[in-house]
C-alpha cells in the first residue's frame, strides 16, 4: 500500500516536471542572452548593469501584437513589431515631410497618380530581393478583403491601376484625389511592403511567419509573452548596434516598472502615472516623454433628445472642468486637449483655447435650452481606467448642473455594436490620427458619411461635408491650412465633442540605453537604440 | 477495465456537444461584431460587411452551431482564430504550457504540502498545532486569489526585491504564481486529508490494525493513508482540473499567458473559434482529469478496480 | 495472587469527554478471568462492555476516552502501568482481539493474507515463505480455501470475513481472546457457524476468552463464567450454571424474561421497563434503581456492595444485602 | 397518541440541538457574530459611513489613514471606509441573491431528478454535468459577457454557474430519503408529487443544503469580486470591493492602503463565512465530530 501511494505521488512529480520541463525549454533558449539581467535582479542589487557586450534589448510593451501580417489587424502593439520587422515607400523625416524610404525617390505625376523609383539590392528577410511586383502585389493585398482594417488607410489605392513600370519603377494611382494619401503610405501597417513569395508560401500562417526588409527579422514568438526578433544582417541601411531584440508583454503597468527597476527589460512603455516620480528619481532610469496624436473625448449621440441641442452639449462643455479632470486623473501626464487636431499633426488650431468651466453659464444654458432641472442620462466608456475615472469625476460635476447620470461600462464589442445601434447617450472614447494628415483626424469622426461607423455622434453638418471633402483634394497650402482651421473652429463650438485630453507617451528607460526617441503614433523605433 | 474506460471516454461526447452548444449559444447573444472588432474601430463599413459574409456570421444560428458541430465531430476540427487566422487548437497549444505548469505546481505545491500538515492535524487533533493549522487553512481558502497574489508581489516584488513579479519561464518566476495560485488548494486538500484522515481513523479496521501490536506510524501510513488517500485523490483531481481552466485571476495579476487569460482575452475580441475552442479544451481536460482520478481509485481502491471487471 | 487469575481487573474507571459532558462508560468495574476460562460478558448496549474491552487493550479513542482510575493485571502486571512499545509486544501475542463488525474491520485496500501476515510477521519474525505459509494454514484453520488469500475482504462474505478475522486474532496463538459480539452482525445460520467454529478454535488453541455479547443464548453455548454488566458496572457474576439455575439481580432476571419463550404462550415480551441511563448523567447509587421492580430508598443513595451468594456467585444489590443480614 | 406533534416536536428538538452544538463552537460563533455585523452594516450604512460613496474630493486624493479618513482615501478623494462600508450591502446581496439563484434552480432539478429518476434524471444530470465541465470563474465570465454587465447580471453568472454542485446535492439528498417509509406513507395517503417534495423531502434534506448555500455564499462572493477584479460587472462609482482592490491594484506600490482595507473586508467576511459553514456542519452531524 504505502509502496503505492509513494508510486503515485512519484508518478504525479514526475508528470508535473516532464511538462513544466519541455514546456519551458524553448522560452528559456530563447531568453538565453538575458540571465545575466535575471541574475542581477534575483540579487536585487542595484549597480550597474554588467557585461558592455550586452547584445540584447529587452522592452516591456502592454499588449502582445494581434497578428504581424500588417494586412490583418490595424493596432498599435502589432505596428510596434512591424516597425522594426518592415519597410514602407516613404517615410516621415523629423520635420514630418515625407521623404523616400524604400522608394528611392518618388514623383507625383497628377493628383490622382504617382510614380516611385525602389532602392536597389534591398533584400527581403527570406533572401529575395525587393521588386515593383512585390509593391503591386502588396497593394493589391491591402486592398483585397484581406486588408479590411486598413481599409481606411489604403483604400484610396485603385488596384486595377497599378502599374509595373520595370523591376524598380512602380505607377500607383488613387480613386479619388487626396492629399493625405502619401502621408498614408508611411503608416506601419498600411505602407508597409510584403515579399510575395512570402506570403503566398506561408498561407494563413503569414501572420506568425512574417518577412520583411526591416533591419530586424522574425525569430520566435510565444504569443501573450514575448516575440524575439534578430538583426538582419542583409539590412539596406544602417546595421543596429545589437543583434537581437526582445519584446515582453506585461499587461500591467506596475509590474513593467518593477522589472524595469530590476533590470529585467531596458524599455518599459505606457509608465503609470504614479511610478513617473520613481523613475526619475532612480539614477539608473530615466523617463522619456511625448505627446501623442491621439485625443480623448467626451461626447453625444446627437440624434437622440436633448443631445440634438447645441446649448445642452455647449452646457456640458461649461460643466465639464477638463484641466481638473486632465490633473486628476493623469496628475502631470499628457494635457487638455484644444481641439479634435492634436497638436503635433500639421494645422493645429492652437488658437481655440482649452474648453473654459463655468457652472454659472451652464446652468443659464440649460435654462435656455429648457432643461432648468437637468436631466438623466447615460455615459458609456470602455474598461480602459483612465476613461472610468474621468466619467466618474465627469459624473460628479454633471451633477452640479443637475444632470444625473449613470456610468455603463461596456466591453469594446459591446460598445462599438450600441454605437452602431444608436443606442449610446453620453460616451468617452478615444481617436488617434494614425498617419500625420488633418484629414485622418476629422474625416472619420465627422463626416456624415461616417455615422455609426467612426463618427459616434452622429454628426452631420452639410458645411462640415463640404470642408471635409474640400480638404482631401487641395495639397498643401494657406488654403489647405484655412479649411481645417475652420473645420476646428465649428466642431468646438458646435460640441458633437468635448474634447478632454491629448495622450502622452511616457516610457522608462534603463540609463544605459541610448538615442531612443517615442513616436507620438505609439510604435517606436527600436532599431537605432544603442545599449551602452 | 478497457471497456469501461471506452464507454467513458464515448459518454463525453454528448457532454463536449453540450458544452459546445452552451457556449456557441452564449456567445451568439453577445453583443460585439466580431468583424467590426477584427477589422479595427476605424475600419470602413464595407469591408465589415464583406468579412462578415466571409465568416459566415450571417447564417441563422442553428446553421452556424450544425457546421459547427459537424466539423467538430467529423473532422475533429474546431476552425481557426478569427484574429490571427492560426488553427485554434495552435492558439490553444501556445499557451497551454504556461496555464499546465502553473496548475501542475500549484498542485504539487498543494499535494506535498497539504497531505503531510493534514496527517499530522489529524492525529493531533485538538492540539495546537491542529488548531492553528486549521485556522490558517480557513483563511487560505477564504483568501482571494487576486487579493494574495497582489501581497505577494507587494512584499516579495516590490519591497525585497526577490522574486519577478510577472512572467512564467524562469523557476524563480514561478513561485509567486504557484503560491498564490495554490494557496487555496494547500487549504483544501489538508482539510480535506485531515477530515478523511480523522474518518479513517476512527474505523475498526484501523483499531483491529492497533490490537495486533502495530506500530502507531505503521498504522498510520499502511492502514490508515491508504484508506484516506481516496476523497484525498477526488479532491486534489478536482482541483486540478479547476486550475487548469480557471487560473483566469492568477494569470492576469502575473502577466501569465494561459488558457484562462486567452479566453477573457478572446471573449473581449470576439475571437469566437478561439473561445468555444479553448472551452472546450478545458471541458475536455477536466473531464480527462476526472477519469484518471477514476483511473488512480482503481489502483489505490481494490473494490472499484473490482468493479470495472 | 500471581497466576492465580490470567486477568484481574480492579475498580477500572473510563471516561469520555464529550461535547454533552462527562460519560462514565465504565465504573468500578471489577472482574477476573481464569485461565482457559470462557468469560461471558453480557449487557445492553452502552453498557459498557465493549468500552471496557478497549480498556484492557489500551486501544481506547484518544484523546476523549480515559482510564480515570483502576488496575488491570494480566498475568500479574498492571497493563495500566505498561510502556506503549511494552503494550505493543502484548497485543496480538498476548492478547488479541475479534471486533464486532467483520465488514469494517477488515482493512478494505489490503488483501486477507496480508493482513494476516502483518500479524505473524510482528511477533513471529521469519522468512516470507514461512509467514506465508503459517498465513495458509490460518486460512485453512478458519475453514477458508489457501488460494483465497490473495482476494481483498470485499470479496468475501460477512461470515468470511469474520473467520477471516478470527484466523488473524489467533494466529499467534494468544492466551487471551476478546470477541466483541463477534456474531451479532451476522446471518442466523451464519453465526451458528461462526460460534462453533470459535468454540472448537478456543480448546484447540487453549485460549481463555472474554466473549461480549448480549445474547444469553450466546452465553449458554460458549461460555465457563458470566458477568451481567450495567451502567458501567458489573452487577452480577457467576459460573454459566449457577447463574441459569437462579439469578438474583433484577436486572439479570430481566434479562432472563424477555428472551422469547417460545414454548409458552404470551402476547408480548416481557421487557425491561425504562430505558438505559444517560452516561453523562448516571443515577446516583445503584444505577438501576429507576427501572428496578424492587427499587428500596437506600437504592438512589449508595452504591450496593459485593454480596456472595454461592461459590463463584456474587451480585451487586441490596436485595440481598439485606437478605445477606438476615 | 399524537405523532403529528411528537414528530413536529423532535424536529423542533433537533434544530435546537444544532443551535446548541453550534453555540459551543467558539469559531462558528464568531462567524456568525461577523455575518451579524456585517448584516446590520449593509442594513444602517447610511448611518454607519460618515461620507457619501461617490462624494469626491479631489482635493484630498489617495490620503492614507487618518483620523478624518479612518481607511484614508482613493483616487477621486473618496473616503476608502465609507465605500467600504457600503461595498459590503453589494457583496451580501450579490453573494445571498446569486446563491438563492442556483438554490432555487439547481435544487428543483436536484429534487425533480432525485424523485422521479429514470430518464428524466439522466436528461436532468447530463446536462448538469456538461455545466459542471465548464470552470466556474469561466462559464461566469461567459454570462456575464452575453448578458451585459450589471449588478443583476453578475448575480445571474453566479448563480447559473454554480446550479450544477446545488442539483447534484440536492439529488443525493432527495435519493436517500425517497424510499423512506414516511414517503411511502405520504404516497399511500394520495398526496401529491409535488407536495411530497416540498413537505416531505426538501425538510429532511436541509443539513447538507444549508452547508453548502453557506458556503456557497461565500464562493459567489469570491467569484463576483474576481469577476470586478477584471473588469466585468460592477459599474462604476458602485463600492464593490473586488473592483475597489482592482483600482487600488495600479497604486499598490504607493498607495497600499487602497488595496488593503477592501482586502481584508473581503477575507474577513468569506471567513465568517467559512466558519460559519463548518460549524454548522459538525453541529448537524455530530459524529464526523468525535
Amino acid at each position: 500500500m504505502r509502496k503505492k501511494i509513494s508510486i503515485f505521488l512519484v508518478g504525479v512529480l514526475l508528470l508535473v516536471t516532464a511538462l513544466t520541463g519541455c514546456s519551458s525549454a524553448k522560452p528559456e533558449a530563447a531568453s538565453g542572452a538575458e540571465s545575466t539581467n535575471g541574475s542581477e535582479a534575483a540579487s536585487g542589487a542595484e549597480t550597474t548593469p554588467a557585461a558592455p557586450a550586452k547584445d540584447t534589448l529587452i522592452v516591456a510593451t502592454g499588449y502582445d501584437a494581434k497578428s504581424l501580417d500588417p494586412h490583418a489587424t490595424n493596432d498599435v502593439a502589432s505596428s510596434n513589431i512591424m516597425e522594426q520587422i518592415y519597410d514602407t515607400l516613404v517615410v516621415l523625416n523629423s520635420s514630418n515631410e515625407v521623404v523616400g524610404s524604400l522608394a528611392e525617390k518618388f514623383e507625383v505625376i497628377d493628383e490622382l497618380t504617382y510614380k516611385f523609383y525602389l532602392k536597389k539590392g534591398v533584400k527581403f528577410h527570406n533572401g529575395e530581393e525587393l521588386k515593383a511586383a512585390d509593391v503591386a502585389y502588396t497593394f493589391k493585398r491591402a486592398t483585397s478583403p484581406i486588408g479590411g482594417s486598413i481599409a481606411h488607410i489604403v483604400g484610396d489605392i485603385d488596384p486595377e491601376g497599378l502599374e509595373i513600370v520595370d523591376d524598380y519603377t512602380i505607377i500607383v494611382r488613387i480613386k479619388t484625389p487626396n492629399s493625405a494619401f502619401l502621408p498614408s503610405l508611411t503608416h506601419k501597417g498600411g505602407g508597409v511592403i510584403l515579399n510575395e513569395k512570402a506570403v503566398e508560401a506561408a498561407g494563413d500562417a503569414y501572420a506568425m511567419n512574417p518577412v520583411g526588409t526591416g533591419p530586424f527579422k522574425f525569430e520566435s514568438w510565444a504569443k501573450g509573452d514575448q516575440i524575439v526578433l534578430t538583426r538582419f544582417d542583409e539590412y539596406y541601411g544602417e546595421k543596429p548596434s545589437f543583434s537581437k531584440m526582445v519584446i515582453r508583454a506585461i499587461p500591467e503597468a506596475t509590474n513593467r516598472t518593477i522589472e524595469l527597476e530590476s533590470g529585467g527589460v531596458d524599455i518599459a512603455y505606457d509608465i503609470a502615472t504614479n511610478d513617473i516620480t520613481r523613475i526619475e528619481e532612480n539614477k539608473d532610469l530615466k523617463i522619456i516623454r511625448k505627446m501623442a496624436n491621439s485625443t480623448t473625448y467626451f461626447a453625444f449621440n446627437t440624434l437622440k433628445a436633448p443631445f440634438d441641442d447645441i446649448k445642452v452639449r455647449q452646457a456640458i462643455e461649461y460643466a465639464i472642468d477638463t484641466e481638473t479632470i486632465v490633473q486628476a486623473v493623469w496628475r502631470g501626464v499628457g494635457a487638455p486637449a484644444v481641439g479634435p487636431v492634436p497638436p503635433n499633426i500639421k494645422y493645429f488650431n492652437n488658437a481655440l483655447g482649452k474648453p473654459t468651466y463655468d457652472v454659472e453659464k451652464a446652468k443659464a444654458l440649460l435654462v435656455e435650452a429648457g432643461y432648468p432641472d437637468g436631466f438623466t442620462a447615460k455615459i458609456w466608456t470602455n474598461d480602459k481606467k483612465a476613461r472610468i475615472d474621468m466619467c466618474t469625476i465627469i459624473q460628479n460635476q454633471l451633477a452640479e448642473i443637475g444632470i444625473k447620470t449613470e456610468i455603463q461600462v461596456l466591453e469594446w464589442g459591446a460598445y462599438l455594436e450600441g454605437i452602431k445601434n444608436g443606442d449610446h447617450e453620453m460616451f468617452m472614447v478615444g481617436w488617434s490620427t494614425q498617419t500625420p494628415d488633418p484629414d485622418m483626424s476629422l474625416y472619420g469622426p465627422f463626416h456624415s458619411s461616417q455615422k455609426g461607423k467612426n463618427n459616434f455622434s452622429y454628426y452631420d453638418n452639410p458645411k462640415v461635408d463640404a470642408l471635409l471633402e474640400e480638404g482631401r483634394k487641395l495639397a498643401d497650402s494657406k488654403e489647405r491650412q484655412a479649411i481645417y482651421e475652420e473645420l476646428q473652429t465649428i466642431i468646438r463650438e458646435e460640441a458633437p465633442w468635448i474634447v478632454m485630453e491629448n495622450s502622452e507617451t511616457v516610457v522608462g528607460v534603463r540609463s544605459n540605453i541610448e538615442g531612443f526617441d517615442p513616436s507620438p503614433f505609439g510604435y517606436h523605433v527600436l532599431y537605432n537604440v544603442t545599449i551602452k | 477495465m478497457l471497456k469501461y474506460f471506452a464507454r467513458r471516454i464515448l459518454m463525453l461526447i454528448p457532454v463536449i456537444l453540450g458544452v459546445a452548444f452552451i457556449v456557441f449559444f452564449l456567445l451568439y447573444i453577445t453583443p460585439g461584431d466580431p468583424a467590426r472588432i477584427i477589422l479595427g474601430d476605424q475600419a470602413t463599413e464595407e469591408s465589415v460587411l464583406q468579412l462578415r459574409e466571409e465568416m459566415g456570421l450571417n447564417d441563422p444560428f442553428f446553421v452556424r452551431f450544425g457546421k459547427y458541430a459537424y466539423n467538430l465531430v467529423v473532422n475533429q476540427d474546431v476552425g481557426k482564430s478569427y484574429v490571427t487566422k492560426r488553427p485554434v487548437w495552435d492558439e490553444i497549444m501556445t499557451v497551454f504550457p504556461a496555464t499546465l505548469k502553473l496548475a501542475g505546481s500549484s498542485i504539487l505545491l498543494a499535494l506535498l504540502i497539504g497531505i503531510p500538515i493534514g496527517i499530522i492535524s489529524a492525529i493531533k487533533q485538538y492540539s495546537i498545532f491542529d488548531n492553528v493549522t486549521m485556522l490558517f487553512a480557513l483563511i487560505g481558502i477564504s483568501m482571494p486569489v487576486f487579493w494574495l497574489g497582489l501581497l505577494l508581489i507587494l512584499l516579495f516584488s516590490v519591497k525585497l526585491g526577490w522574486l519577478p513579479s510577472s512572467g512564467y519561464t524562469t523557476l524563480n518566476a514561478m513561485i509567486l504564481p504557484a503560491v498564490a495560485l495554490g494557496a487555496q488548494s494547500i487549504a483544501i486538500i489538508t482539510r480535506m486529508t485531515r477530515s478523511s484522515m480523522l474518518e479513517v481513523i476512527r474505523m475498526d479496521y484501523i483499531r483491529m490494525a492497533r490490537s495486533k501490536g502495530q506500530d502507531e506510524n505503521k498504522v498510520v501510513f499502511k492502514h490508515a493513508l491508504g484508506n484516506a488517500l481516496i476523497p484525498i485523490i477526488t479532491i486534489a483531481g478536482l482541483q486540478f482540473g479547476r486550475l487548469l481552466g480557471g487560473a483566469v485571476l492568477t494569470e492576469s495579476i502575473f502577466s501569465i499567458p494561459g488558457i484562462g487569460r486567452l479566453m477573457v482575452e478572446s471573449i473581449k475580441m470576439r475571437d469566437f473559434p478561439v473561445v468555444q475552442g479553448g472551452v472546450l479544451f478545458v471541458a475536455i481536460s477536466f473531464s480527462l482529469v476526472n477519469l484518471l482520478v477514476d483511473l488512480l481509485y482503481a489502483y489505490v481502491d481494490p473494490r472499484i478496480k473490482s468493479q470495472y471487471k | 495472587m500471581a497466576e492465580k487469575h490470567l486477568l484481574e481487573i480492579k475498580n477500572l474507571t473510563i471516561h469520555y469527554q464529550t461535547d454533552y459532558g462527562t460519560v462514565h462508560a465504565v465504573e468500578g468495574f471489577n472482574l477476573e478471568v481464569g485461565n482457559g476460562e470462557t468469560l461471558g460478558l453480557v449487557g445492553e448496549t452502552g453498557a459498557g462492555k465493549t468500552t471496557t474491552a478497549f480498556g484492557i487493550m489500551q486501544l481506547l479513542p484518544e484523546p476523549a476516552g480515559k482510564v480515570v482510575a483502576g488496575e488491570i493485571y494480566f498475568r500479574g502486571e498492571n497493563l495500566l502501568g505498561k510502556s506503549k512499545t511494552e503494550m505493543k509486544k502484548i497485543l496480538g501475542k498476548q492478547i488479541a482481539m475479534i471486533f464486532q463488525d467483520p465488514m469494517t474491520s477488515l482493512n478494505p485496500v489490503m488483501t486477507v493474507g496480508a493482513q494476516i501476515e502483518e500479524m505473524i510477521k510482528l511477533h513471529e519474525p521469519g522468512t516470507k515463505e514461512e509467514i506465508k505459509e503459517k498465513a495458509k494454514k490460518m486460512l485453512e484453520v478458519v475453514g477458508i480455501p489457501a488460494v483465497r488469500q490473495d482476494e481483498y475482504p470485499h470479496q468475501f462474505s460477512g461470515g468470511m470475513k469474520q473467520r477471516v478475522v478470527i484466523a488473524i486474532a489467533l494466529s499467534c496463538n494468544p492466551m487471551l481472546l476478546i470477541a466483541d459480539e463477534p456474531t451479532t452482525a451476522l446471518d442466523v445460520t451464519i453465526q451458528a457457524q461462526v460460534l462453533d467454529l470459535m468454540k472448537k478454535l478456543k480448546d484447540d488453541f487453549k485460549t481463555s476468552m472474554i466473549m461480549i455479547t448480549h445474547d444469553l443464548g450466546v452465553v449458554a453455548e460458549i461460555c465457563d463464567k458470566v458477568a451481567i454488566m450495567y451502567g458501567g458496572k458489573v452487577v452480577e457474576y457467576a459460573t454459566k450454571e449457577s447463574l441459569y439455575t437462579k439469578p438474583y439481580h433484577p436486572y439479570t432476571v430481566g434479562l432472563f424474561n424477555s428472551i422469547p419463550d417460545l414454548d409458552s404462550e404470551q402476547d408480548r415480551l416481557n421487557v425491561i421497563d425504562g430505558l438505559p441511563p444517560d452516561p453523562t448523567d448516571m443515577p446516583s447509587g445503584c444505577s438501576f434503581h429507576p427501572r428496578c421492580p424492587h427499587k428500596m430508598p437506600i437504592c438512589s443513595q449508595k452504591s450496593p456492595s459485593k454480596v456472595v451468594v454461592g461459590s463463584e456467585h456474587h451480585v451487586y444489590c441490596y436485595l440481598y444485602e439485606q437478605e445477606g443480614a438476615l | 397518541m399524537n405523532t403529528v406533534k411528537q414528530k413536529k416536536n423532535k424536529k423542533k428538538s433537533i434544530w435546537l440541538d444544532v443551535w446548541r452544538r453550534l453555540r459551543k463552537n467558539k469559531m462558528a460563533v464568531g462567524g456568525l457574530v461577523i455575518i451579524i455585523l456585517l448584516f446590520l452594516t449593509a442594513i444602517f450604512a447610511d448611518w454607519i459611513a460618515p461620507y457619501s460613496y461617490e462624494s469626491q474630493d479631489l482635493l484630498n486624493m489617495f490620503q492614507t489613514p487618518s483620523f478624518e479618513h479612518w481607511f484614508g482615501t482613493d483616487e477621486f478623494g473618496r473616503d476608502i471606509f465609507s465605500r467600504i462600508v457600503y461595498g459590503s450591502r453589494i457583496s451580501l446581496e450579490v453573494g445571498f441573491i446569486a446563491v438563492g439563484i442556483s438554490l432555487i434552480i439547481g435544487g428543483s432539478i436536484g429534487a425533480i431528478a432525485g424523485y422521479y429518476g429514470g430518464r428524466l434524471e439522466n436528461l436532468l444530470m447530463r446536462c448538469m454535468d456538461v455545466l459542471l465541465a465548464i470552470p466556474e470563474i469561466l462559464l461566469a465570465i461567459a454570462i456575464v459577457a452575453a448578458l451585459g454587465p450589471s449588478i443583476a447580471n453578475l448575480m445571474i453568472a453566479v448563480g447559473i454557474s454554480s446550479i450544477p454542485g446545488y442539483a447534484r446535492l440536492v439529488r443525493a439528498s432527495v435519493m436517500s430519503i425517497r424510499e423512506q417509509e414516511f414517503i411511502e406513507a405520504a404516497r399511500a395517503a394520495g398526496s401529491s408529487d409535488f407536495r411530497i417534495i416540498v413537505k416531505h423531502i426538501l425538510p429532511n434534506c436541509m443539513a447538507p443544503i444549508i452547508v453548502q448555500a453557506t458556503i456557497g455564499v461565500a464562493i459567489a462572493i469570491l467569484t463576483a469580486a474576481g469577476l470586478s477584479f477584471i473588469g466585468l460587472g460592477i459599474q462604476p462609482p458602485t463600492p464593490e470591493w473586488g473592483s475597489m482592490l482592482s483600482g487600488g491594484r495600479s497604486y499598490i506600490r504607493d498607495y497600499p492602503h487602497m488595496t488593503l482595507f477592501p482586502g481584508i473586508a473581503m477575507m474577513v467576511t468569506i471567513l465568517a463565512l467559512n466558519l460559519l459553514g463548518d460549524g454548522l456542519r459538525d453541529a448537524l452531524d455530530p459524529k464526523l465530530k468525535n
